[in-house]
């Protein structure tokens, strides 16, 4: 039991660690980008910070998933819906500022308008204009929602994979919505060109960096406040409600409303992780409500480590850099490579590069506590083979089962 | 052009009344070898025009084979042949006598080239020179060809055939084509009127197209009269649109129920989020088009027998690669369904990325068999011998894996398997035979499905991705683990579908399903066929 | 390790759109390595740069930069959506670098680093257009397509063109699917029965990738002939084709700026090579593949006469380059970054070849700011110096657009 | 009969599924304070009686109060609980990823909403009666366990735990000493009538030496409705009690 | 029958069998008790191959079972009642009791009439699913669907659990009558003392692991074994 705490207070530490290095980055990796020559061997190119910071975003968008997944069982199928939308207004607010110096130099109107004939400005875009407007419209889009489907689909006691395909049909019927041109949000091509935000430059490196920075807070924030949404006792209902919904109803909680509040917050932050996301690779399309998007994040949470905080960050960072690199140097091949990656990761990694480094040092620990001789004890990541029999052997999982 | 048409008529009226046109060969000859030197299109249907003239039965083999793309003339002499290419040699044949005459190199000919233009007017020709034809079924087809583009000049022509015509369905269709001519001329308004109303008796889409395109250029009570016989026609086709909406329903049902159908076993009786279930259909197409390739370079006899081969190998083929998927990953993964997710998504990629290495990524060709091609008219409804064919093949899809499924020991230790393998086990079933054969089956009834879409869809790397989504959605929306289910979940699916289609348009119809499917699941939030009690909270 | 120079390929190979852009990224191995047999560029070799941008739009940006950045390259063929090019543009431009994009699309742009190889609206759609109203004598048009810019914006052109010819609106009908539709039924039953209305019918599609397998499928089994009903598609090529029994489909038609079964010296070599080089008989070629071609040609005629591959100084001396195309004329690249082409109308025929029907008498300059559209009828685009704009206003007399006052 | 002075008060109630009628015409009365011992075969509808009380179930006709005034057939589950009815399951089910303290801890009387739940710190008081209850339960040394890991029995006892955490008014205790020993089954008959002193009290179970222990009025159902009810002699005295339950 | 020795089993780090040998013969009823966590269930998992020994092994007719899967030792005449029923819930009745004749010969593959004699109610519920039965009436399906299988040994985890007292002595009686005419060897966990005195052969006792006696049931009466059954 010493034990135990000792290991939470492992666990603490780390969420803590990764706070620091991100907040650390935001400080760091802008002065190596601006303030060193090109050539000094410190330099961080502009590529490398683009890049990272798009990762960074992934990372939150992950994070968000692993709030509900993770801690609650809800294997959401959509949360690309929400990461997209929260895009969508911060491309709404980049598209406004771009003003007159479209390529047909409406002042009010997008390029994309003009051409296909618009007159005036859709109500919905008034007031996109103004930053503190698409900073709230960032959070409030995403989150109502996700407020307003949540609040539906759990108070109907929609579970399991009922939720999640139904979360699948949504960020897939909104996925055809913004395909339509008529929608007003740019179809296919959705909103690019982008020069300003806040009055600087998109494409000017110091802009590059303090977004990343921004990315980078953002994360930081977002590891901390799950962290104490984790802890409190709120989160232990949280996982009280993945493992035994019903049971949860005997002692008097509303699942529905546990449920609601976590994938409230949670879309949330998938929103400010697509908001920030948008400026740094420069366009918004109805391509990231793609249901195979949506479930590249559930993957990468999976690589990751559900149910912990730097799990599902480290599978962020991983697979989208193990893609970027692939893509590059394997451009024939990766998708072997990634594959590989994601069965190799199920076969010997099975809770996730985290869980799995977890699991190892809990059982390296009490082993360690009973002083068993280690030939006793089982090994601590046992073969596929091994794994099968206990598989079949305990029947259940002994890990969490999500409520279906 | 009058002029032409004013000597087909003459000639025409010479052929049908039945003396024996004498076929001056040489004439011919030179009007064929003339196709060398037409210039354009205009040219080539005037020649095309004359041999008509001719009303020589004989002209029909050249006249068909310049439609079809097949007349060539040889560079050197300027001699006109009918060819059959094969692999850059080319067989020439008379265009006459038919018979073999030689062969060329295809470098050595110019192709004499057709448009749509000048293959109208070859059916046109086609159709008055076959008017007389002993064989009623050619007959009744010129009668059709006539009755679409209506010529007056034709119609001392269909008089004659008429009161031949012993065919009672043959002759009236020759009456239709009359009233269509007899529109088209300046005959007294009385015939037109009786035209009219033999043309709005016929009822169908064309006769529609006739009498709208007539109200425009008429008036009077004429006018009123194509009005009124139009508006009948529309008001039947109407009620039959209805019908074919529910058809088109139950054929969109059909497929979404193929697609789905294997899932149903691998995803909801054993609980695998199988992301890899459209690589097993890909699978299946594919093998349907190894089997057709082999069959178009070695055996083309068989082509219609194809899809007879390629279903058991399919089967095989897909059965084999689940059957190695379970057995090399998924059984390390029971218990943990959500990572079957990731493992499955990860096969998926390789599985596509495999395909498009082997057979690269472009779409590759599987062809419908004959009795798969076309369509029948039912009323006014056409209904496609392919959509047919694949609403009967799912169907019995269903009744077989329904019967495994309840009447068998398998499916009975299937469901015990997946229910609680470890107690399964103390029962003394065989697990891991179970899981294999079971994932196995899933996977090949994927394999076949991808047989029978392969017959509508293309045959691509991503294939598969184009039904995975659609296949989660209909098991889950009928009810995980319910066969029945997933058969009045895509039946359901595909007829909400087609009926919001032709009001909202494809992409909005799409939209509203996806909408009304998530409202739907908050009313019964274990899908269509929801299992009740304590069963299921167990 | 002797110098290169490099080229960067930014075409999908795996997701969607690898269908139709892998065989692009062969076809520029083969130009470099033809072009590497006739002794390189200025002396060096060229080396190609293959990223996969894995049809997912942002990572097309990544890998522009990428390219760019890390690899170092002089210019980039690439691209086959229109998504994915607004993606890169403004890489291309932070970066300023080249992009030759080689695919049809809807027009309504023009930019510095970009040189459009495939045809505007007007060096596709219209001619074919023409060509149904006065040889087909078509009369009433369904232009139907799939719900995307490319084929929305096409068909705001056509709708005013075809208004402007006296085409009644009802006379009109429009319809959008999904990407990757295959459910046809109703679709080509709707077709049937607008066709059913005692005019000449056809049928403009701008039906994309996927979807057209099925969509054809569809109407060989229904029985539409293109006697009857012809269909006249602007994104169906050889190598769309590559996947259809087209024997029923005989005479329906597709309008491009190049055949594979054009007759001349300079395409049955071509053909040759790249059956050659591809080590496969039945490999067939299209208009994308013609286009970077044409573009490959053009970029090295450009950095050959500005003796560097320096962005900023092929972009000057590209302009007014012309290289010979594969269909027996010369292409020239125009101040407005867009090419000549002539116009072809080809019939499918039963061997999945299209056999020109008809063709435009000269080339054809691509209009990158359409006539037919209201707010870009005023527009030019023009790179040379001193105008160097890419929307300048005639009528304002000023570059920018509509400019503000 | 009045509803009032009732804790719980069942009138007319039927159910059936599928048309099997699990409970038929069903009326029980349990005063404030009572405690009550059900028995019956297996199937008589013990269990589906408390899903009804609980709310899992709604019955198809009858009458359900709590307290006398509250109709339960118009709140849900997580209502009923905080309303103070709370209930041990025949099958033990606990919080398997929670340790024995957390199950508890979630379990303790409190507000159930879910900003209090967000910003709650442990107090004091709190701390205390959590391990009072697991010195009840004795799982003291395993309270650092997770729930998963334990026997069944133990689980037994964690369920008993967290009905005593919830303090509720009425308890609903359905079969709470099958697979205890004969010990424990000692130790929990005095459990119960201890906390039967301050508390409304339903017991289920099919161990005739535990109901005598408890020696508390005993009601036998079968096939969904009152067979005999009285003192576990005189029931157990019924020749129909016997037949269908106590057999020969 | 079956001769389990020095079996130690262990929970990730936690060990919960430490040397158990037990022997279980045919014709005998043999009886294991012992408070609540002591290894009980561990340790008939481990028999019918739910869980691997950490250690020691387990043999039937004198063959070792340690390598062999939990449907082999299904075939070879083990069968199973576990703690907890873990009937197929959405199978029905009937099904459940069919999932008996996976072992069986084709011949053989039928319900024996004394399962409905002992079990009544399964008869009438044959058409309801398994999940549906009251808490009892699983554990009698539990029971028969063990019986289906013609076993040669019998492994009950607390089969009484949950059932009504008529049909435990309903259950007592069957146990006789299975060990008395079929001879074969009867492996019972129970908590319900007089149950087990009535009916054991053989008792043994565990505790934390171990079994810490074994001898005739009337041993259930001395002080220093009743010790390792109180709190
Ligand atoms: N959802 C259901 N569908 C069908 N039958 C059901 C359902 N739920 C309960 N039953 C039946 O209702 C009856 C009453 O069940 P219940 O669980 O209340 O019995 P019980 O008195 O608690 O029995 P036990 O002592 O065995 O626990 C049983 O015959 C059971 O089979
Ligand atoms: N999966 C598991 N992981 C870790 N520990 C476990 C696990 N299952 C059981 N244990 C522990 O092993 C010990 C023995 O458990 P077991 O279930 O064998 O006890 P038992 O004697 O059957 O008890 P009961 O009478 O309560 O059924 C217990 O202390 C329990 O906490
Ligand atoms: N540019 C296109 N065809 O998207
Ligand atoms: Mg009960
Ligand atoms: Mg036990």
């Amino acid at each position: 039991m010493i034990t135990r705490r000792f290991f939470a207070n492992g666990a603490d530490r780390r969420v803590f660690i990764t706070i620091g290095l991100l907040l650390g980055a935001a400080i760091v990796v802008p002065i190596l980008n601006i303030a060193l020559p090109p050539d000094s061997a410190f330099h961080v190119p502009s590529y490398m910070v683009a890049l990272v910071g798009k990762y960074l975003c992934f990372a939150l968008l992950a994070l968000a998933l692993d709030l509900v997944w993770g801690y609650c069982g809800i294997l959401s199928l959509g949360h690309g819906a929400f990461f997209a939308l929260g895009g969508y207004a911060m491309g709404m607010y980049l598209m406004r500022q771009i003003g007159d110096r479209g390529v047909y130099g409406n002042p009010i109107l997008p390029d994309f308008m003009v051409f296909l004939n618009w007159k005036e400005l859709p109500w919905f875009w008034y007031g996109f204009d103004q930053f503190w407007f698409a900073a709230i419209m960032v959070m409030l889009v995403p989150g109502l929602l996700a407020f307003v489907f949540g609040w539906f689909a759990f108070r109907s006691r929609v579970t399991g994979v009922y939720l999640s395909i139904i979360t699948q049909a949504m960020t897939y019927a909104l996925l055809l919505a913004f395909f339509r041109n008529d929608m007003g949000f740019g179809g296919n091509n959705g909103l690019t060109d982008f020069k300003d935000i806040l009055g600087f430059n998109v494409q000017a490196n110091t802009t590059r960096s303090a977004i990343f920075a921004a990315s980078a807070v953002a994360l930081a924030l977002g590891v901390f406040i799950t962290w104490a949404i984790i802890n409190s006792k709120y989160g232990k209902l949280l996982i009280a409600v993945r493992d035994a919904e019903s049971r949860t109803r005997f002692i008097g909680w509303r699942p529905e409303n546990v449920k609601l509040f976590a994938f409230t917050v949670s879309a949330v932050m998938a929103g400010i992780a697509g908001a920030l996301y948008v400026p740094q690779v420069g366009i918004i399309n109805p391509g990231e409500f793609a249901p195979a998007n949506s479930i590249e994040v559930v993957i990468w949470t999976a690589v990751g480590g559900r149910g912990t905080i730097v799990g599902p960050i480290v599978g962020a960072l991983l697979v989208n850099a193990g893609k970027s690199w692939f893509t590059g140097v394997l451009p024939e091949y990766w998708l072997f490579a990634l594959g590989g990656l994601f069965i190799a990761t199920t076969l010997f990694l099975p809770r996730g590069v985290i869980g799995m480094w977890d699991h190892w040092m809990a059982t390296h620990r009490e082993r360690k506590a009973a002083a068993l001789p280690p030939s006793a004890g089982a090994p601590a990541a046992p073969t596929p083979q091994q794994r099968e029999w206990q598989a079949s052997a305990t029947g259940g999982a002994p890990e969490p089962q999500p409520a279906e | 052009m009058t002029f032409l048409r004013a000597i087909g008529l003459l000639i025409l009226l010479f052929a049908t009344s039945g003396a024996s046109a004498q076929s001056n060969e040489t004439a011919l000859r030179e009007t064929i070898g003339g196709l060398s030197s037409a210039k354009n299109f205009r040219e080539t249907e005037e020649i095309v025009r004359s041999l008509g003239a001719t009303g020589d039965p004989v002209v029909g083999r050249v006249l068909n084979a310049l439609s079809d793309g097949n007349v060539s003339f040889r560079k050197s002499d300027n001699t006109v042949f009918i060819v059959s290419e094969r692999a850059g040699r080319a067989k020439l044949f008379d265009p006459i006598s038919g018979d073999e005459v030689g062969e060329a190199a295809t470098t050595e000919l110019t192709k004499v080239k057709v448009n749509n233009g000048l293959r109208r007017s070859i059916r046109e020709v086609f159709a008055t020179l076959t008017l007389g034809s002993p064989n009623p079924a050619v007959r009744q087809r010129a009668a059709d060809t006539m009755f679409i583009s209506p010529d007056p000049a034709a119609i001392e022509g269909l008089d004659a055939a008429i009161a031949k015509e012993d065919v009672a369905s043959v002759k009236e269709r020759m009456i239709q084509a009359r009233a269509a001519a007899v529109l088209a001329s300046d005959l007294p308004e009385a015939d037109k009127l009786a035209a009219i109303e033999v043309i709005g008796a016929r009822g169908d889409r064309s006769a529609l197209s006739l009498l709208v395109s007539y109200q425009g250029r008429s008036e009077g009570a004429l006018r009123e009269a194509a009005a009124s016989a139009a508006a009948g026609i529309e008001s039947t086709i109407a009620v039959w649109n209805a019908a074919q909406n529910v058809w088109y329903g139950i054929s969109l049902g059909s497929v979404l129920l193929l697609a789905a159908i294997g899932l149903a076993i691998t995803f909801g009786v054993m609980g695998v989020i199988n992301m890899a279930h459209g690589e097993m259909v890909m699978i299946g197409a594919y093998t349907t088009f190894v089997v057709q390739n082999i069959i178009r370079t070695s055996y083309p006899g068989l082509f219609d027998y194809s899809l007879a081969i390629a279903l058991p190998l399919a089967f095989l083929v897909a059965g084999f690669v689940g059957l190695v998927m379970e057995r090399g990953l998924i059984r390390f993964l029971y218990g943990r369904p959500l990572e079957t997710l990731l493992a499955t998504w990860g096969v998926s990629l390789v599985l596509q990325q495999l395909v498009r290495t082997i057979f690269g990524p472009t779409n590759r060709e599987v062809g419908n068999p004959s009795w798969m091609s076309g369509s029948f008219q039912l009323g006014e409804m056409a209904i496609t011998w392919n959509r047919l064919w694949i609403v009967v093949f799912s169907l019995a899809v269903f009744v077989l894996l329904l019967y495994i499924f309840n009447r068998t020991a398998w499916g009975l230790q299937m469901r015990a398997v997946t229910a609680n393998r470890r107690m399964a086990a103390s029962m003394g079933i065989r697990t891991p035979w179970v899981d294999a054969f079971t994932f196995a089956l899933g996977s090949g009834i994927a394999g076949i499905a991808g047989v029978a879409l392969s017959q509508v869809d293309n045959v691509s790397p991503d294939l598969g991705q184009g039904y995975i989504i659609d296949s989660f959605m209909v098991v889950v929306f009928g009810g995980v683990g319910n066969l029945w289910g997933t058969l009045v979940g895509a039946m359901s699916l595909g007829i909400l579908n087609k009926f919001l289609e032709p009001y909202a348009g494809a992409v909005l119809g799409k939209i509203l399903v996806l909408v009304l499917i998530i409202l739907f699941i908050q009313k019964r939030p274990r899908g269509l066929f929801a299992l009740k009690g304590r069963a299921v909270e167990a | 390790q002797e110098e290169t120079i490099k080229v960067g390929i930014l075409h999908s190979l795996s997701g969607t759109m690898a269908i139709s852009e892998t065989t692009l990224k062969d076809t520029m191995l083969f130009l470099i390595d033809e072009q590497n047999k006739k002794g390189g560029l200025l002396g060096k070799k060229l080396e190609a740069v293959v990223v996969d941008p894995a049809s997912d739009w942002p990572l097309f940006a990544e890998k522009a930069r990428e390219l760019i950045s890390v690899n170092k390259v002089s210019a980039v063929f690439g691209c086959w959506t229109s998504v994915s090019r607004k993606s890169v543009l403004p890489v291309f431009e932070e970066l300023n670098n080249i992009l030759f994009y080689p695919v049809q699309y809807e027009g309504e742009e023009s930019q510095r680093n970009v040189f459009y190889t495939g045809a505007a609206p007007n060096q596709q759609a219209i001619p074919a257009v023409d060509y149904l109203m006065n040889d087909e004598g078509v009369e009433r048009w369904v232009l139907a397509g799939t719900d995307y810019v490319y084929p929305q914006t096409t068909n705001k052109i056509l709708q005013a063109y075809l208004e402007s010819k006296g085409v009644a609106k009802e006379d009109i009908m429009v319809n959008y699917t999904p990407f990757g539709h295959s459910d046809w039924q109703t679709i080509v039953t709707d077709i049937k029965n607008f066709g059913s209305a005692g005019k000449k019918t056809a049928v403009v599609s701008t039906i994309n990738g996927d979807a057209n397998v099925p969509f054809y499928k569809e109407l060989a089994n229904q029985g539409i002939k293109a006697e009857d009903i012809p269909v006249v598609a602007f994104s169906v090529g050889e190598e769309e084709l590559a996947g259809l029994d087209t024997a029923p489909l005989v005479g329906h038609l597709t309008a491009w700026n190049y055949f594979q079964s054009v007759d001349t010296p300079e395409n049955a070599d071509f053909i040759a090579k790249w059956k050659e080089y591809t080590k496969n008989p039945d490999r067939v070629t299209n208009d994308p593949m013609e286009a970077h071609v044409i573009g490959f040609n053009m970029w090295i005629k450009a950095v050959e006469k500005a003796g560097t591959t320096e962005p900023d100084a092929v972009i000057d001396s590209i302009i007014g380059v012309s290289v010979p195309n594969l269909t027996g004329g010369y292409s020239a690249m125009m101040p407005n970054h867009h090419i000549t082409k002539p116009v072809l109308i080809g019939e499918i025929q039963a061997d999945g070849q299209m056999e020109t029907v008809w063709q435009t008498s000269g080339l054809v300059v691509g209009d990158e700011w359409s006539d037919y559209l209201p707010d870009s009828k005023d527009l030019i685009a023009d790179w040379r110096a001193p105008m160097s704009c890419g929307n300048f206003n005639v009528a304002a007399g000023k570059c920018g657009g509509k400019g503000t006052n | 009969m009045s509803k009032s002075g009732t804790i719980l008060y069942l009138d007319g109630v039927s159910v059936s599924f599928d048309g099997f009628r699990a409970i038929n015409n069903l009326s029980l009365v349990l005063d404030r304070g009572e405690m009550r011992a059900i028995i019956g075969p297996n199937g008589a509808g013990k269990t589906t009686m408390m899903d009804i009380v609980t709310g899992k179930t709604k019955p198809d006709s009858g009458e359900v109060y709590f307290n006398g005034e509250i109709d339960l057939t118009r709140h849900d589950e997580a209502d009923i609980a905080m309303m103070g009815i709370g209930r041990k399951f025949q099958k033990p089910t606990v919080f398997e990823s929670h340790t024995v303290e957390d199950n508890l801890m979630l379990s303790l009387k409190g507000p159930r909403s879910i900003f209090p739940a967000l910003f709650h710190r442990k107090t004091a008081d709190e701390a205390r009666r959590i391990d009072d209850i697991l010195g009840i339960i004795r799982l003291g040394d395993k309270r650092h366990m997770l729930g998963a890991n334990l026997s069944h029995g133990q689980k037994q006892w964690l369920e008993i735990g967290m009905l005593l955490a919830q303090d509720p008014k009425l308890l609903l205790v359905d079969e709470p000493v099958a697979g205890m020993t004969d010990a424990e089954t000692e130790e929990t008959a005095r459990l119960l009538k201890d906390i039967a002193k301050t508390h409304s009290v339903v017991v289920v179970e099919h161990d005739m030496h535990f109901v005598r222990e408890l020696g508390v009025k005993v009601t036998c159902l079968h096939e969904g409705s009152v067979l005999s009810e009285g003192t576990l002699d005189f029931v157990s005295a019924d020749d129909r009690v016997v037949e269908v339950y106590l057999g020969r | 029958m079956l001769e389990v020795s020095n079996a130690t089993l262990h929970y990730g780090a936690a060990q919960a069998l430490r040397g158990v040998t037990l022997n279980a013969d045919a014709g005998k009823i043999t009886c294991v008790l012992g408070r609540n966590g002591v290894g009980k269930t561990s340790l008939m998992r481990s028999i019918v191959g739910h869980h691997r020994l950490t250690s020691g092994t387990v043999a039937f007719e004198g063959k070792a079972l340690d390598r062999s899967a939990a449907y082999d030792r299904a075939r070879s005449g083990i069968s199973f009642v576990p703690q907890g029923r873990e009937v197929f819930p959405l199978l029905s009745v009937k099904e459940n009791l069919e999932t008996g004749f996976a072992p069986l010969k084709r011949a053989d593959r039928n319900i024996p009439e004394h399962v409905f004699e002992l079990f009544p109610v399964l008869k009438q519920m044959l058409g309801r699913r398994g999940g549906d039965l009251s808490g009892g009436q699983q554990q009698q399906l539990a029971i028969g669907r063990a019986l289906v299988m013609r076993p040669k040994l019998l492994v009950l985890d607390e089969p009484t659990e949950g059932i009504q007292p008529s049909i435990i002595k309903d259950i007592g009686r069957a146990i006789r009558y299975l060990r008395d005419s079929a001879g074969i060897a009867i492996l019972l966990v129970e908590q319900y003392l007089d149950f087990c005195r009535e009916l054991a052969d053989e008792v043994n006792i565990m505790d934390r692991g171990m079994i810490v006696h074994t001898g005739p049931a009337e041993d259930l009466d001395k002080p220093e074994v009743r010790r390792f059954l109180t709190v």
